[in-house]
């Protein structure tokens, strides 16, 4: 066996009953302490690589190749699963894709983390309780000693996500495997999550294969990076060299879509299919803050070599124009509580979702919502949209007082303000066909069959969509794809607002780029009034002209968007901005 | 007890377990009709002043003897000495009179009506009583013999749905409701010690189960088996198979009064269209007698009448062809009964070969067809296995659901039963003849007698004469 | 991979693959509509053709064994079995659909409405009292429904079967009230709301296609149920009545001859089974090709 | 939790209100009464009527209904037409039976279900795995009564292991009672275990996919000790909601198997007791049926909380 940690030759998987593998001749190696970046497009096989080298390979799939690691005797691949049970957390710990199904339901925090403990015998049995205390204190979990007696749908998602860490370093593994370890947590949470994991491969001196789709992310944490693409490794090296000099054209598609700051001739983000005008992220030497908006003490920014106008759309301009005329939205001491539990039930004290907002949009504003996750964004969009009412305060859009609206009011409201859902995937019918998903609020309208058909058309021939597409269904389409069906249900009624919610947070960054180059031009062919709501600061950035930032109900700071990123009054914010990781900033700290 | 399988030889010889399928809903025949209590009660518990053997004589019961006036109105009974009731009461002509009095004043039972003639009843002295009728009948006396004859303790009838206190050789240990009734024989019963001593009726709803009971020990004695095709299973020396008569005539009945059947050549077809020997063999696998009219073989009266309709299915077309009711529909109720929905298969397909359509409609035995087809007379087919005793002129009066005109053979049965014995017979069997021969219905065959039993058992009685299923004679070889 | 990787194409595969996947019928399937349309050809054919009129008694052929002349043997009135069978096949149907499609065509809509009920303030009791009296309807026996309807209607098929479609109501009023919940709290439900569709429009357009695939695997069992509590009606008198042959009363008349004559129950009981395998099968089969999460499982 | 149980105690009396209503509105449905029954053939329309007021049955029936429920309400389910004897013994007595026989036959069908249905499911591309896919599948196709008439062919008559009928309760003699009890009590769990077992296995299919058995296999276990130590719980929540419906089906499915073994259950006495047209009996059983169906359903939904905690915390 050669000096490396982990030692993978030719891994190829083939689904059962598929002719072509999903995973081609992959071949990778990992040294004792080292810390490598897995990256690539959606579906590319990333988690595969990684649940082959755990042995925890879906059974309907079959792999050929093998899979070595330093103290396991054999070929991962081939074992036997009670020797593979051995090495498992001993050898080699995994924290998965999805930390809110990959904990017990059932089973309290302290117990499964005991667990891992007691199955591989090394702690005695009386100590277990000190050390799961240790673990979960190490991870940085609020209130360790309550936490072991909670159930994990008492967690939010970055506590779940710090329990798996916890089980995968109980006993001090070779090799941890992160899989995409922070998508769901906002930037504050991943931040120290990210901390978190490099202190602790560190301390224990353990080999790290860190697999995400922020590039960023990658250069923060990463040494080397190995990049995938359909199945296949495309290239590979250390950080730097990949994310400067990248050799393979979807690498270099990757990074030109990765950068928001960058446009093509044609105003638009750079995708897969436009990166080769790509001129690259700027040469480090050269000062920041020559382009502007850009946060101050960021250290690089980007040249656009090709437009010579700003980053951010023109219609910026129009917005601070309108504001003068009356708000087309206007929100005024809103409040949202949620009260648990049905009719009869005790109440518990409720949950303060928004707290006495206020804030008002102008026609043809675009008006970006930021904060942390469970900040009450989305609860804001659901009030305006008059899907949920507010406790109270007073919620106006165009002449309609949206908090008390008679049914056939909303009926009104909503043929000007459409809506698209932060789950691309949860808000199409898996069961209807695209034309029948589509054309609903034309139905709604009671329109004519033939007009509805060819005004759907029309809108997925807007979205970039094939007409071939109408007699399809959802799982019949990409994760981006989905995104604009559900853009395109939005848009069909030519509505004066659109409430985007997250629309981009789950996608990998080719396509969202896709995606955010459709709503540009959107804005500007319907001259809509946008709210966005994320939690990435850089889409919302690149798309608004002003933006909200909130925090537990409350709204933090308000503004526009060029002064809130470069002057942030409130130490939230100011966090929040430095918490985004930078692909720039991290090259620059590399070494 | 129910473990007689479990327990060894020498348990065996007193005690017997007998399966039956009609349940006693209690324990009451005064209030509650059907024959699932005098079956296991009189003879056993309840005794008469008189009783009939298996040829169809009456004998001495609690009466040694008795003597009837010249003008045949009065009988006078002597008792036995020495009865007790199983209260330890002494059995006094005082209790017969009162029994029977009662018999008129309280009974709900509609057989209540067989005492209707008793016009007074006087006791000389305690074992004497004299019943004075109010005109000369040859049928009481045998009506005697039936359940309304039961003698009572004058202190025992407070409770009789739940106790049963009697003078017969066995007393009720223990009633299990739906289960089964375990009886204990008397030590100081006043006529001869029954041989077994610890006798259970196990209650039975499905023949199979019965069947398969005796096949496994568990029991001794199938009682009239519902199940005729399974006695060929009981074929060889460990059991025997005993087939004799009972009272009971299964009737094809029709609806005399209304309807398809009211035209007499409708009825002529049908008998016509029968082939009775057809239908016992496959209904009920051949066991029974065919009797060609509403009368049993052990019935003083008797007359084979089976050649009176012979099956001409030809003369049945032609006969439905002359009534023009070629192709009708007629509606054959059918209780749910086993015997009564195996015979309306068969009977149905022959009638269809013959032209006519039975629409078919089970009913719930005994709720619905009481209701419906007995008491509404909402039929014009039906078949019912008529059970009781000497039944004859209940069954062909006006008013009953077959609504036979009866004014023919009323007259005859008025003086045949005021008149001599000889009368009374030749005018039954008039009377029998003449309905036979209007065909007023179709009389199928003669419900078998059908018992299975250990090859041991000795003393079953072959007929079924009376309501009792005497378990005194009962004993093990 | 060396040159331009063909990048639009990328995302396509796995659903290709997915699609095809779905198209594939599964094992238990295929059997179980075999099962099935072998029930439905020899009911269909007695229509136009059966061995024997099955009213024929023939007192001198009864009860025998399998010969040239009757394929099945014959009853204890000589009836052809194998006729009997083909007619019997009619009823088995018969009542499988109609007991199924009463228990679906109500309980369904009931499990729906208290599921959308329970969305309101004003509905959350409506809906409370709706799934009670599903409870109630759940504890009240098929037994007793049967009894009261054979004794109201006198027993037949008819009453059977509506007895046993009422009591497998609750079934369905269940699966669709848990269905309808999933579905009404999905964020496709918000997104039509959101499109201005009203409730009822809701319930037809998502509500149903979704719940479905659920419906179908329980009414595939309570077809099954159905035919077999058909049989065990006919055991207690209360099912199919003579003269109209049924594989229940065929397989009750069956019993005393079980030692003697057991063809007799043994072609009754073989063609419930089947047709109750069959139906089965094919349900399973049928949630496997609608449950994407069952793609890739094996089959039976 | 406490207000839960409140909430599903007062819609518990609610129903059982309205069932109590349904009943007695549905057995004036029933042709054909009491009096008439008793009397049989012989009776005179008279001697019917007589009888019909001794019963109580000529009142109207708002106050039948309401001494009913008065008399319910009290324990006391009133005094039946037919014996003349109060109803709630004999409805408690057979309760207890038939009680018994369907919590012995549910207990053997998990017995047997569960193990076969994980085993199942673990070895679902197996031969064992389709084998015993296929005998579940064959196992729900026999109807019980046949199935009950075979196993005494087979085990009474053949092998004389046991007895082909009757009851003995425990205290008469725990050796008899035993032995009476085994055949009904397989031939009602057979079909039950069967359909139990395709629900356990898809139940232990869905859990094995789920995400925490992985991490479980990542901790070190095994695929089947990660299913026995995080999966069966998990599988339970279906299950029991399943197995509750069942019990209330076996409850009521019982008759058949009470009839052929000669069992005086509450089957046995619903039938009797309708054959008799003894309405306030039939009232009284079907109460006490309703009563515990509605209790098991209570049970079970108070139970799946107590398994999982995501629903008690949400309650
Ligand atoms: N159990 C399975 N059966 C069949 N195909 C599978 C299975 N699991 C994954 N695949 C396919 O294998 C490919 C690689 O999947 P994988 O989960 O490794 O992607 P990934 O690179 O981790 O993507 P993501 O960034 O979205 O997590 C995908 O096309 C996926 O559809
Ligand atoms: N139906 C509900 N019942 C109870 N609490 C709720 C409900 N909906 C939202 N909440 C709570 O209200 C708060 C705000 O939720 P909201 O969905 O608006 O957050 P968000 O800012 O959109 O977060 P994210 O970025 O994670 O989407 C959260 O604490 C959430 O737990
Ligand atoms: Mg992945
Ligand atoms: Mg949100």
């Amino acid at each position: 066996m050669s000096e490396n940690l982990l030692e993978v030759r030719d891994l190829t998987i083939t689904p059962a009953g598929a002719e072509a593998p999903v995973l081609h001749d992959v071949s990778l190696s990992l040294s004792p302490g080292e810390r490598v970046g897995l990256i690539g497009e959606s579906g590319s096989g990333k988690s595969l690589t990684a649940q082959a080298v755990m042995g925890l390979l879906p059974e309907e799939l079959r792999s050929d190749g093998t899979v070595s690691l330093q103290g396991f005797a054999g070929n991962i691949l081939e074992a036997k699963e009670k020797t593979l049970a051995r090495m498992r957390s001993d050898l080699a710990s995994m924290v998965f894709q999805e930390p809110m199904s990959a904990l017990n339901p059932l089973m309290r925090i302290g117990d499964q983390i005991a667990e891992v403990l007691r199955i591989h015998g090394d702690v005695a049995r009386r100590d277990i309780p000190g050390r799961v205390l240790d673990l979960l204190t190490s991870v940085h979990m609020p209130a360790p000693e309550s936490a072991r007696y909670a159930y994990p749908h008492q967690m939010s998602g970055g506590q779940r996500q710090r329990v798996m860490l916890a089980i995968a370093l109980a006993n001090s593994p070779r090799l941890l495997i992160c899989d995409e370890p922070t998508t769901a947590l906002d930037v504050t949470v991943q931040k120290h999550m990210l901390e978190l994991i490099t202190e602790r491969v560190s301390a224990v001196q353990a080999g790290l294969l860190f697999i995400t789709h922020d590039l960023a992310v990658v250069a923060e944490v990463c040494e080397r990076v190995i990049v995938m693409y359909a199945g296949r490794i495309v290239e590979t090296g250390s950080v730097k060299q990949i994310f400067t000099d990248p050799q393979h054209e979807y690498t270099r598609g990757l990074l030109a879509s990765s950068d928001l700051e960058a446009t093509d001739a044609h105003r638009k983000l750079f995708s897969l299919k436009t990166a080769r005008s790509y001129a690259g992220p700027i040469d480090e030497a050269e000062p920041a803050a020559a382009t502007g908006p850009v946060v101050a003490d960021e250290p690089g920014d980007v040249r656009v070599p090709t437009d010579v106008r700003e980053p951010v759309p023109t219609s910026a301009g129009e917005a601070h124009e309108a504001v003068h005329s009356p708000p087309l939205i206007d929100v005024s001491g809103v409040s949202k509580h949620f009260r648990s539990g049905g009719l009869l039930l005790r109440r518990r004290s409720p949950v303060r979702a928004l707290d006495d907002i206020s804030f008002s949009v102008a026609s043809g504003q675009r008006l970006g919502i930021v904060g942390e996750s469970g900040s009450g964004k989305s609860t804001i969009l659901n009030i305006l949209s008059g899907l949920d009412r507010p406790t109270s305060g007073h919620v106006r859009v165009g002449d309609i007082r949206v908090e008390s609206a008679s049914s056939s009011a909303l009926r009104t409201l909503r043929e000007d303000l459409q809506i698209v859902f932060q789950d691309p995937f949860a808000s199409l019918d898996p069961r209807m066909r695209v034309e029948d998903i589509v054309s609903e609020p034309l139905i709604a309208r009671g329109m004519a069959r033939d007009e509805r058909l060819s005004r759907v058309q029309e809108m997925l021939l807007a979205v970039d969509l094939d007409t071939k597409a109408m007699r399809r269904y959802p799982h019949q389409f990409s994760g981006g794809q989905r995104q604009r069906i559900s853009i395109a249900r939005a848009l069909v009624t030519r509505p004066q607002i659109l409430v985007a919610d997250e629309p981009v947070s789950a996608l990998d960054v080719s396509v969202r780029a896709q995606v955010l180059n459709l709503l540009t031009d959107l804005v500007d062919d319907y001259a809509l009034t946008l709210l966005f709501v994320s939690h990435d600061l850089g889409v919302v950035k690149h798309l608004c002209s002003d933006v909200i930032v909130m925090k537990d109900g409350h709204i933090v700071e308000s503004g526009s968007t060029e002064d809130i990123y470069a002057h942030p009054r409130e130490d939230y914010t100011r966090s929040l901005i430095a918490a985004t990781p930078s692909l720039a900033g991290a090259l620059a700290s590399a070494p | 007890s129910a473990g007689a399988s479990d327990s060894g030889e020498e348990a065996k010889k007193d005690s017997m377990t007998i399966a039956f399928t009609a349940e006693p809903v209690n324990l009451d025949f005064t209030s509650t009709s059907g024959v699932a209590i005098p079956e296991a009660l009189m003879e056993n518990v309840y005794e008469s002043l008189v009783r009939v053997d298996g040829e169809g004589e009456i004998q001495p019961g609690l009466a040694q003897d008795w003597d009837v006036s010249k003008d045949r109105k009065t009988y006078t009974f002597h008792l036995q000495k020495g009865v007790k009731f199983s209260n330890g009461a002494d059995l006094t002509s005082e209790d017969v009179k009162f029994s029977y009095e009662r018999v008129q004043d309280e009974w709900k039972n509609a057989l209540k009506s067989k005492m209707d003639i008793v016009d007074s009843i006087e006791t000389p002295d305690d074992l004497t009583v004299e019943i004075a009728l109010k005109k000369p009948s040859n049928t009481w006396l045998f009506n005697m013999t039936s359940l309304v004859g039961a003698v009572f303790d004058t202190e025992g009838t407070d409770d009789l749905a739940n106790e049963a206190i009697g003078t017969g050789p066995f007393a009720i240990e223990k009633f299990t409701r739906g289960q089964s009734i375990d009886f204990a024989a008397r030590d100081d019963y006043w006529g001869e010690k029954p041989a077994v001593k610890n006798v259970q009726f196990k209650y039975f709803q499905d023949a199979v189960s019965a069947s398969n009971a005796l096949k496994s020990g568990e029991i001794d004695v199938v009682s009239n088996l519902q199940a005729p095709e399974l006695a060929g299973e009981f074929q060889g020396k460990e059991y025997q198979i005993i087939s004799g008569t009972t009272n009971g005539e299964v009737v094809l009945s029709m609806n005399n009064a209304q309807g398809i059947f009211k035209d007499k050549k409708a009825r002529e077809a049908v008998m016509h269209a029968i082939d009775r020997k057809a239908v016992l063999d496959t209904a009920w696998a051949g066991y029974g007698e065919l009797i060609g009219s509403m009368v049993p073989p052990t019935d003083p009266y008797y007359e084979d009448l089976t050649g009176v309709w012979d099956f001409d299915p030809q003369k049945a077309k032609d006969l439905i062809r002359d009534a023009g009711i070629e192709g009708e529909t007629f509606a054959f109720t059918v209780p749910n009964l086993p015997y009564a929905k195996a015979i309306s298969e068969i009977v149905s397909a022959q009638l269809e070969e013959v032209g006519l359509k039975a629409d078919i409609e089970t009913q719930e035995f005994p709720a619905v067809w009481l209701d419906k087809t007995f008491t509404e007379h909402k039929f014009d087919m039906s078949v019912i296995n008529h059970a009781e005793p000497r039944d004859i002129l209940t069954v062909f009066s006006n008013d009953y659901y077959i609504g036979y005109d009866d004014s023919k053979i009323k007259k005859i049965a008025e003086k045949a039963d005021t008149g001599t014995e000889k009368e009374y017979v030749s005018g039954m069997k008039e009377i029998a003849k003449t309905i036979t021969e209007d065909a007023a219905s179709d009389f199928l065959f003669l419900f078998p007698n059908l018992v299975i039993a250990k090859s041991d058992v000795a003393g079953i009685p072959a007929n079924r004469v009376s309501d009792a299923f005497r378990i005194a004679d009962l004993s093990w070889n | 991979m060396s040159g331009n990787p063909s990048i639009t194409s990328a995302g396509g595969t796995t659903t290709d693959q997915r699609r095809r996947t779905k198209l594939r019928l599964n094992a238990s399937m295929v059997i179980g509509a075999v099962l099935i349309l072998l029930i439905v050809a020899l009911a269909l054919v007695s229509f136009v053709w059966t061995p024997y009129d099955p009213s024929a008694v023939d007192p001198v052929a009864r009860l025998q064994s399998s010969s040239t002349e009757h394929l099945l043997g014959t009853d204890k009135f000589g009836r052809d079995t194998l006729t009997w069978i083909m007619y019997g096949a009619r009823i088995t149907l018969m009542v499988g659909i109609v007991a199924v499609g009463i228990a679906v065509l109500i309980g369904t809509p009931i499990g729906i409405i208290a599921a959308v009920f329970a969305q309101y303030p004003w509905g959350v009791w409506l809906s409370a009292v709706i799934m009670r009296a599903n409870d109630i309807l759940l504890a009240f026996p098929a037994l007793l429904l049967a009894i009261v309807f054979a004794a109201v209607f006198s027993p037949g098929t008819g009453p059977a079967m509506v007895a046993v479609g009422i009591a497998a109501i609750p079934g369905f009023a269940r699966v669709a009230r848990s269905g309808t919940m999933q579905v009404l709290g999905s964020e496709y439900v918000r997104a039509a709301k959101a499109s201005n569709r009203s409730a009822p429009a809701i319930a037809i357009v998502h509500v149903l296609p979704n719940i479905a695939s659920m419906v179908i695997v329980q009414a595939s069992v309570a077809f099954a149920i159905s035919v077999l509590a058909e049989a065990g009606l006919s055991f207690l008198g209360l099912g199919t009545q003579a003269p109209v042959p049924s594989w229940g009363r065929m397989l009750q008349e069956s019993q005393q001859f079980l030692s003697t004559q057991p063809e007799l129950a043994l072609w009754p009981g073989l063609f419930i089974a089947l047709a109750v395998l069959g139906f089965n099968l094919f349900g399973d089969g049928l949630r496997d090709r609608f449950d994407p999460k069952m793609e890739a499982r094996g089959n039976v | 939790m406490i207000t839960y149980v409140a909430n599903r105690a007062i819609q518990f009396v609610l129903a059982l209100i309205v069932a109590s209503v349904v009943v007695f509105a549905l057995m004036s449905l029933l042709p054909g009464n009491a009096a008439q029954v008793a009397l049989g053939t012989n009776a005179t329309p008279e001697a019917v009527a007589a009888l019909e007021a001794q019963y109580g049955l000529d009142q109207p029936p708002l106050i039948r209904y309401f001494n009913w429920v008065v008399g319910m309400l009290t324990g006391n389910f009133g005094t039946s037409y037919v014996t003349g004897a109060a109803i709630t013994p004999v409805i408690v007595g057979s309760v207890q039976v038939t009680g018994i026989l369907v919590i012995a036959a549910i207990i053997l069908a998990i017995i047997i279900a569960v193990p076969l249905g994980t085993f199942a499911a673990l070895e679902q591309r197996n031969w064992i795995g389709v084998t015993i896919s296929a005998l579940s599948q064959i196992g729900i196709a026999v109807p019980n009564f046949l199935a009950a008439i075979i196993l005494v062919i087979v085990f009474s008559l053949t092998l004389g292991w046991f007895p082909s009928q009757g009851w003995m309760a425990p205290v008469e003699g725990l050796g008899g009672f035993l032995s009476r009890l085994v055949l009904p009590v397989v031939s009602l769990a057979l079909v039950q275990a069967a359909i139990l077992t395709r629900y356990v296995r898809s139940a232990v299919l869905d859990v094995m996919r789920e995400d925490y058995i992985r991490t479980a296999r990542a901790k070190g276990l095994t695929r089947t000790k990660a299913l026995f130590v995080h999966g069966l719980r998990n599988a339970a929540i279906p299950v029991i909601t399943v197995a509750g419906v069942q019990l209330a089906t076996l409850l009521v499915g019982a008759v058949i198997i009470e009839q052929i073994f000669v069992i005086p259950g509450i089957g046995s006495a619903l039938v009797r007791a309708v054959a008799n047209r003894d309405l306030v009996t039939v009232q009284g059983v079907v109460m006490v049926l309703v009563f515990l169906v509605l209790i098991i359903n209570l049970i079970v939904d108070v139970l799946v909380p107590v398994v999982d905690p995501r629903i008690r915390n949400a309650s």
